[in-house]
């Protein structure tokens, strides 16, 4: 069996506020294989796009990472010293953020931002990694890359800049991406594009991607296996067809109620009264007991553990009898 | 300038559901400001400076601005020291008309606060309209206010009020100069300081008139104006709050700096300022009380209301330079 | 100009400003202000004519004690048979800075420019018809009528090179309306103790001895370097610090605390200029008051009543720190016609200036605004507001309002205040000139400064008189019997004489002049 | 770039008509200049005619006209204290003013510069908070505090620094700088020190501010997911970007120092335009006043054409967009 590429062991990330502690993130385990792309979904809020922090090591504090251990390959990483993870950024970690518009620095030619990541991580020279830069943006899809290289970034549609952002998170051969997402502020119809984009250039040079949207679509057309999020922690893992098709936990159950077509909003498709509990609000128990139709007693005073029901699929859910008790 | 939409990422506040917005902001504000001993002293301290300001013709002991009740022998008494001809015996001293200093502090606080205060109210109600009128209209009117707003904000607010108060001294009256001092000095000091307001209120402004609650508004025949009044009041009402606080200590500072100048309130009924250019003349003679108690007055006054700004700033976090 | 300014450069790196480091015959003299301009006769200022009092010279000038004495003219006298001529003698062997010999053309074009439209001296020569040199060493003044006072006059008026002002184009003094500077406003020639090296307005000047200077004693202050230092503090704190050695104005307040410093040291004497008030005369009711019937000040009961509210002792002992001596006449002793007499003032008594008030039917009082200088007299606004709490007393509520002098004097020449604070310098040390100004109905060139438009004409004939008077007794009756007038109308309501203090490091003595224009020549060096 | 710096020099023009209106306006209505031309014992009849020959007497329109056509020539008349041609006069207190507004302005930006790097990039240091609450006390204090009570402290007491004006000055070819002699150079301590510490919070709060929102914005933190080093993240991307607004303010703030240097030349007593403007207003000296707020206008109008282009040169968005309006 492959090693997977990226594993999250009980990842608890924490945020000491007035109310006391604010779990974010709490007790998040799975695996992402080479190659491989995972969907992470849940409402905003859920703790997706704060587990993408957490592995790349950059929550903003006075959030840390409280409980649990990040392994890139058979490395360590959630409790590297600052420069060394520096290392890891970039290099073997790509990220891509939300807003292409205000993620490249508008004072800086593109080639400068490019060569300038390359050169961190990459023993090349200047010409060397323009030439490099080049060949990046050729890949993303930029046409007349060599020309548009010394552009600044205003001068770049929207859809073009975030081809740019995914050269700028590929351009030293990252292992994993992290896609935090990556196609939210976008056109749509450019976002189908830019994922095309995104899964192709991975595909080619053998990257994993951890995409996290609420875009239930996307996760649906581009991921091998999804990772439904709510208030902070795992509801469910498991293969995308099999989730959509037949999901275990009541939350997925209704994510999956109407799989929106691509682009469309999750927040307004929920189908389950009630939302999501503030992280300082959330019940006893299962988190999701005061919405869920099936709740029953245990639900209330037990919180149960995302634990395999089945090969492949976990579920935090007392329905199932293998779910043990977080 | 700073695109007004562009946000900041704020991860950690999770949302919050609309209508409770208010309620949740509020104890926002109340924990920050439970949070922060300097912030509670400060607000003691200012809390303590402005009711003795706003009480003190009920409380002060003398009622320093009445000429009358004066003795001119009382003068120079040291605090806490018998004087040598009139056997009175003063808490803070006596400055060189034999006036309590106690009182002329607390009678000058009032002053200084009032101009201060209304100096504020005239440079907000100024910025906030021109601010709306310039953010709304935009163009050739948008241009000439917001270009008179640049010329204001380089110029430093005392050269303007300077120049405000010489076009007063020459358009009144010589016999009233004197009772319109202080509004002079309101005007002068409101005058210097309204373009703060203006840049931000515009902001908000251009950004909400894009929205279409405004062009429904003009669908249904209600003057947009009102309407962006009414939507553009509220958000941009924390950073009003802010530059307004802000401001107060500024225009504080500026109105002693101006009437150490000699232009300010008139000797006989001393603001702050004047007290301390008063004082001033002292500084070598050993009547150190004349000068340091109105001064250490005017910078405890200054600073708890630069604290609370500050404070204010950071807990209402609004997009500011 | 550009001459003038790599020589000062020379001269500013060959001497050291750090304090101590001073030779001994070099005074770093600081005053609030620097002389308006070099031009003699351009401005009629003290500050201005202190200054080229060392590099000019009058044909008379007084001594501390306020005394006239020979400078420039050794002898001066009516002329035996005409009353209407001067006759003045002038002193041989003096030469200008420049090596031209001083003669009585000099004088004569000097008196001419001095007497010409542009020039601010003007007022001082109106009598004078002609100037005209007799010989080398004598020089007749031809006045219209007997002026027997005129060498009074002449204190202030210097005396430039005829030669040297028409080489430079400056036999016109500087007129503001032709757009362009005067030579004479910048560049000196002058026979006095001292010569100009450098000046930089209101910056510095250096000036150094006059070698060929024709006075028997040389000074001991062989370089003065002259430093306008306008903000009192800043004045005082350079003193304390020893970065200058001398300060000629001193605010009074710091007078005690310098005298307690080692090292410093502190002259005072009188100063030949008196403070009072004024109010408006006549029936019409005052601008700025509650009464609007009548004018309270024209009842004499009201201005008796005033009087007698003011505490004079109070305001030179508090106000003045002692500085001040309080005087019941507006005429300084220095002046002919002061006598005790006139001197002596009221004790304070309010029970019977609030029974005045009642009997004048002010009982419940009435207000006013009283404008006031800030910037002019020692402690001129804060003698201002403590008169104002000391007419609240007897129910006067008066409003202060307070100017720099420059709007405040217009006030008064136009009329435009119902009380007013104003100061008068005598420079002539003759009632005449307190009378011209401040007494004679406003008409013509009479009563300028009479701002409360008092007007008696049987007053104005006897002033008139004084011009022309020749018989010494007879005028000094007039002036006498004006002044009983004077005092007991109560026209203005004199409050003191103002005291001078100069500081000084205390190896040096400089004694104060009681025009406030000391001559360095006459400072001393401790053995 | 032609056009723009047209129209921002057609709008300098607009501004510099303006200021002189007002400058026209303000003087020639406050107090009497001939009171203050002529002593106090000259007789009204002479100062009639003066007011004629000044004249003082003409209509206002025609007053105005023949005072910007001469301000077009630099000519202001002569002063009427002084009795200097007015341009003369401040071009010779410019150096002195310049030398301490460019001393002040360099404190104020490399303090102000390098603590607001430090209390940005240590948001909750013992030291920020110490820094910030100083420099709130430093803007509570009214400048002429400051400078009394620098000169009492080091000059009276301590005797370290000069109380007053500039110390030895060396003539360099008309400009009288005083940055060559050690006299020179310890008078400016002083009166720098009081005239930056204003300008010097502000910079440093306005760089703190601005470098806070720029760290928190996606493109430096995409720039520290890409694994660039601290150094290059603050100091290549985060302070660059911090300083194109703090460009413009700090620009706008060099013009105020110089006219700020008022209140701080009167206590100095340094022998700037700023100390001569002031003792111009006391004595209502008009063409001085008039000169010196048409000078004030001419930097400003100067400045901020500079730091207009300055803001197209460094900020490439505006070189294509053509103007930026939303500044």
């Amino acid at each position: 069996m492959t090693q997977p590429v990226l594993s999250v062991r009980n990842l608890t990330v924490e945020f000491p506020t007035r109310h006391g502690l604010l779990t974010a993130v709490q007790d998040i385990s799975f695996d992402i294989m080479p190659g491989e792309v995972l969907g992470v979904v849940g409402e905003s809020g859920a703790g997706k796009s704060m587990t993408g922090a957490a592995i790349i090591g950059l929550i903003d504090p006075p959030g840390r990472i409280a409980k649990g251990e990040i392994w890139l390959g058979d490395r360590r990483i959630d409790n590297l010293p600052p420069a060394e993870m520096r290392k890891i950024r970039g290099r073997r970690i790509g990220m891509i953020f939300q807003d292409p518009l205000t993620s490249l620095n508008p004072l800086y030619r593109i080639s400068r931002q490019l060569i300038e990541t390359i050169r961190t991580h990459l023993p090349l020279s200047q010409s060397e990694a323009r030439t490099r830069a080049i060949k990046l943006l050729d890949d993303v899809g930029i046409p007349d890359a060599a020309r548009r290289i010394d552009d600044y970034p205003h001068q770049f549609s929207g859809g073009m800049r975030q081809r740019v952002v995914i050269a700028l998170a590929l351009c030293a051969d990252p292992e994993v991406v992290i896609a935090d997402e990556p196609t939210t502020a976008l056109d749509v119809s450019v976002q189908a594009q830019i994922i095309d984009v995104m899964k192709e250039i991975c595909a080619r040079r053998g990257a994993a991607i951890m995409l996290v949207t609420h875009d239930m679509g996307v996760i649906a057309e581009t991921a091998d296996r999804v990772a439904v999020m709510y208030a902070g922690r795992l509801a469910e893992l498991g293969p995308v067809a099999a989730v959509i098709k037949d999901a275990r936990h009541p939350y997925s159950q209704g994510l999956m109620g109407a799989i929106p077509k691509l682009g469309e909003n999750l927040d307004r498709l929920v189908h389950i009264p009630g939302a999501m509990p503030r992280l300082n609000a959330i019940p006893q128990g299962c988190a999701f007991n005061p919405r869920c139709p099936q709740v029953f007693e245990k639900c209330r005073t037990h919180r149960p553990a995302a634990s395999e029901i089945e090969p492949g699929r976990r579920a935090a859910c007392w329905l199932y009898p293998e779910v043990t008790e977080a | 300038m700073k695109n007004p939409t562009q946000g900041n990422a704020a991860p950690i506040v999770p949302p919050r559901p609309q209508g409770r917005l208010k309620a949740a902001l509020d104890s926002d504000i109340f924990y920050s400001w439970r949070r922060s001993p300097v912030t509670i002293i400060a607000t003691v301290v200012a809390l303590a400076l402005i009711l003795m300001a706003v009480l003190a013709p009920w409380i002060a002991p003398y009622d320093p601005f009445d000429p009358s009740s004066l003795n001119l022998m009382d003068g120079f008494t040291p605090p806490m020291t018998e004087n040598q001809f009139t056997g009175s015996t003063y808490l803070l001293g006596t400055d060189n008309q034999g006036r309590d200093m106690l009182s002329s502090i607390m009678y000058g606080s009032r002053i200084s606060l009032f101009v201060g205060a209304m100096a504020t109210a005239f440079a907000i109600t100024l910025g906030v309209s021109l601010g709306l009128v310039a953010g709304y209209n935009g163009g050739m009117i948008d241009g000439v206010i917001m270009r008179i707003a640049d010329i204001q904000l380089s110029f430093p607010g005392i050269l303007i009020a300077l120049l405000i108060f010489g076009i007063a001294r020459g358009v009144i009256p010589a016999n009233q100069q004197e009772s319109m001092a202080i509004w002079v000095l309101i005007i002068a000091i409101g005058l210097s300081n309204w373009a703060q307001f203006a840049r931000t209120v515009r902001g908000a402004t251009m950004v909400e008139r894009q929205k279409d609650y405004v062009s429904a508004a003009q669908i249904m025949g209600v003057h947009p104006f009102l309407i962006l009044l009414r939507h553009v009041l509220p958000n941009v009402l924390g950073p009003v709050l802010v530059i307004g606080t802000i401001g107060l200590a500024l225009a504080i500072i500026e109105e002693a700096t101006l009437s150490f100048l000699g232009v300010g309130v008139p000797p006989t009924q001393p603001s702050l300022g004047t007290l301390i250019r008063i004082g001033q003349q002292f500084l070598f003679s050993g009547e150190w009380w004349i000068l340091l108690f109105p001064a250490v007055t005017l910078i405890l006054l200054a600073l708890s209301v630069n604290l609370l700004g500050d404070w204010l700033r950071d807990a209402l976090n609004p997009k500011l330079r | 100009m550009k001459k003038v300014m790599t020589h000062l450069g020379l001269a500013l790196l060959s001497t050291t400003m750090i304090a101590g480091a001073t030779s001994a015959e070099t005074i770093r003299w600081a005053r609030g202000s620097d002389a308006l301009t070099l031009d003699p006769h351009s401005q009629n200022q003290g500050v201005t004519h202190n200054f080229a009092h060392h590099i000019y010279e009058t044909l008379v000038d007084r001594d501390v004690e306020g005394t006239l004495q020979p400078r420039l003219a050794t002898e001066w006298s009516l002329k035996e048979d005409d009353p209407t001529v001067w006759v003045f003698k002038l002193r041989e062997g003096v030469t200008f800075h420049d090596g031209a010999e001083f003669t009585a053309e000099d004088v004569v074009f000097s008196l001419d420019r001095a007497r010409s439209e542009a020039s601010n001296m003007r007022q001082l020569h109106v009598e004078v018809t002609e100037v005209r040199a007799v010989d080398d060493y004598t020089v007749e003044v031809q006045t219209t009528g007997p002026s027997p006072l005129y060498p009074d006059n002449l204190t202030n008026t210097f005396i430039m090179d005829k030669d040297w002002s028409e080489a430079n184009d400056v036999v016109e003094v500087q007129d503001y309306a032709a757009g362009a500077d005067n030579y004479a406003v910048r560049n000196t020639n002058g026979t006095g103790p001292y010569i100009l090296q450098s000046r930089e307005v209101d910056v510095r000047s250096v000036m150094t001895l006059n070698e060929n200077h024709w006075a028997e004693d040389t000074p001991a202050v062989t370089e003065i370097i002259y430093l306008p230092i306008a903000d009192n503090a800043t004045r005082i704190a350079a003193l304390l610090s020893g970065e200058v050695d001398l300060v000629q104005d001193v605010p009074v307040q710091d007078i005690d605390r310098l005298q307690g410093t080692g090292g410093v040291k502190i002259e005072t004497g009188p100063e030949n200029r008196v403070i009072y008030f004024g109010y408006r005369f006549g029936e019409e009711p005052l601008a700025s008051s509650n009464v609007t019937d009548a004018n309270p000040f024209n009842d004499p009961r009201v201005r008796e009543a005033m009087e007698l509210a003011v505490d004079r002792d109070a305001i030179a002992q508090v106000v003045m720190r002692g500085q001040a001596i309080p005087t019941g006449v507006a005429n300084p002793p220095f002046v002919a016609g002061w006598t005790e007499e006139l001197d002596a003032y009221p004790a304070v008594d309010l029970d019977r200036a609030q029974k005045l008030m009642a009997e004048a039917g002010y009982e419940d009082g009435f207000t006013v605004t009283l404008d006031t200088p800030n910037n002019r007299y020692v402690n001129d606004e804060a003698i201002s507001q403590a008169v104002v709490a000391m007419l609240g007393r007897i129910g006067i509520n008066v409003t202060l309002a307070s100017r720099p002098v420059a709007q405040h004097s217009p006030l008064v020449t136009n009329n435009q205040t119902d009380f007013y604070l104003l100061g008068w310098g005598v420079p002539t040390f003759d009632s005449a000139y307190v009378f011209n100004d401040l007494v004679h109905t406003k008409e013509g060139s009479y009563g300028a400064y009479n701002g409360g438009l008092f007007s008696d004409p049987e007053l104005d004939a006897k002033i008139q008189s004084l011009g022309t008077e020749i018989d010494m007794e007879a005028r000094d009756a007039t002036v006498a019997e004006i002044w009983e007038t004077v005092k007991s109308e109560r026209v203005l309501l004199p409050i003191h004489n103002q005291v001078l203090a100069y500081a000084m490091r205390d190896d040096i003595t400089l004694p104060v002049h009681p025009e406030n224009q000391p001559l360095l020549t006459g400072l001393t060096f401790a053995e | 770039m032609l056009a723009f710096i047209i129209r921002r020099l057609a709008q300098s023009v607009l501004v510099m008509l303006f200021v002189a209106l007002i400058a026209f306006v303000v003087f020639r209505y406050v107090g009497d200049p001939i009171a203050s031309m002529v002593g106090v014992e000259t007789r009204l009849a002479d100062q009639e005619i003066m007011r004629d020959r000044l004249g003082l007497n003409d209509p206002v329109v025609l007053q105005f006209l023949r005072f910007i056509g001469n301000a077009l020539q630099g000519e202001f008349g002569i002063s009427y204290r002084l009795q200097q041609p007015v341009t003369e006069l401040i071009l010779s207190r410019l150096p002195a003013t310049l030398e301490l507004a460019f001393a002040s302005a360099t404190i104020a930006l490399v303090f102000g510069l390098m603590l607001g790097v430090f209390t940005a990039l240590k948001p909750r240091g013992f030291a920020t908070g110490l820094i910030m609450a100083i420099s709130l006390i430093g803007v509570s204090l009214p400048t002429f505090l400051i400078g009394i009570g620098l000169i009492y402290i080091f000059a009276v007491e301590l005797g370290w620094f000069p109380s007053f004006g500039r110390g030895d000055t060396v003539d360099l070819g008309g400009w009288r700088t005083g940055l060559l002699t050690e006299s020179g150079l310890r008078s400016l301590v002083l009166p720098a020190i009081t005239l930056s510490l204003f300008q010097l919070t502000l910079i440093m709060r306005l760089v703190r501010a601005e470098m806070l929102e720029v760290l928190r914005t996606e493109y430096i933190r995409f720039a520290r997911a890409r694994g660039l080093s601290q150094r290059a993240v603050h100091f290549g991307h985060a302070l660059k970007n911090t300083l194109v607004p703090v460009l413009t303010i700090t620009g706008l703030q060099l013009g105020s120092v110089i006219a700020f240097a008022i209140v701080t030349e009167t206590v100095f007593q340094w022998p700037g335009v700023g100390s001569l403007f002031i003792v111009s207003v006391q004595v209502v000296d008009v063409p001085v006043m008039a000169a010196y707020l048409m000078f004030i206008a001419l930097v400003f109008v100067l400045i901020n054409l500079i730091v207009d282009i300055l803001y197209y040169v460094v900020d490439p968005r505006l070189r294509v967009d053509g103007g930026g309006g939303g500044k």
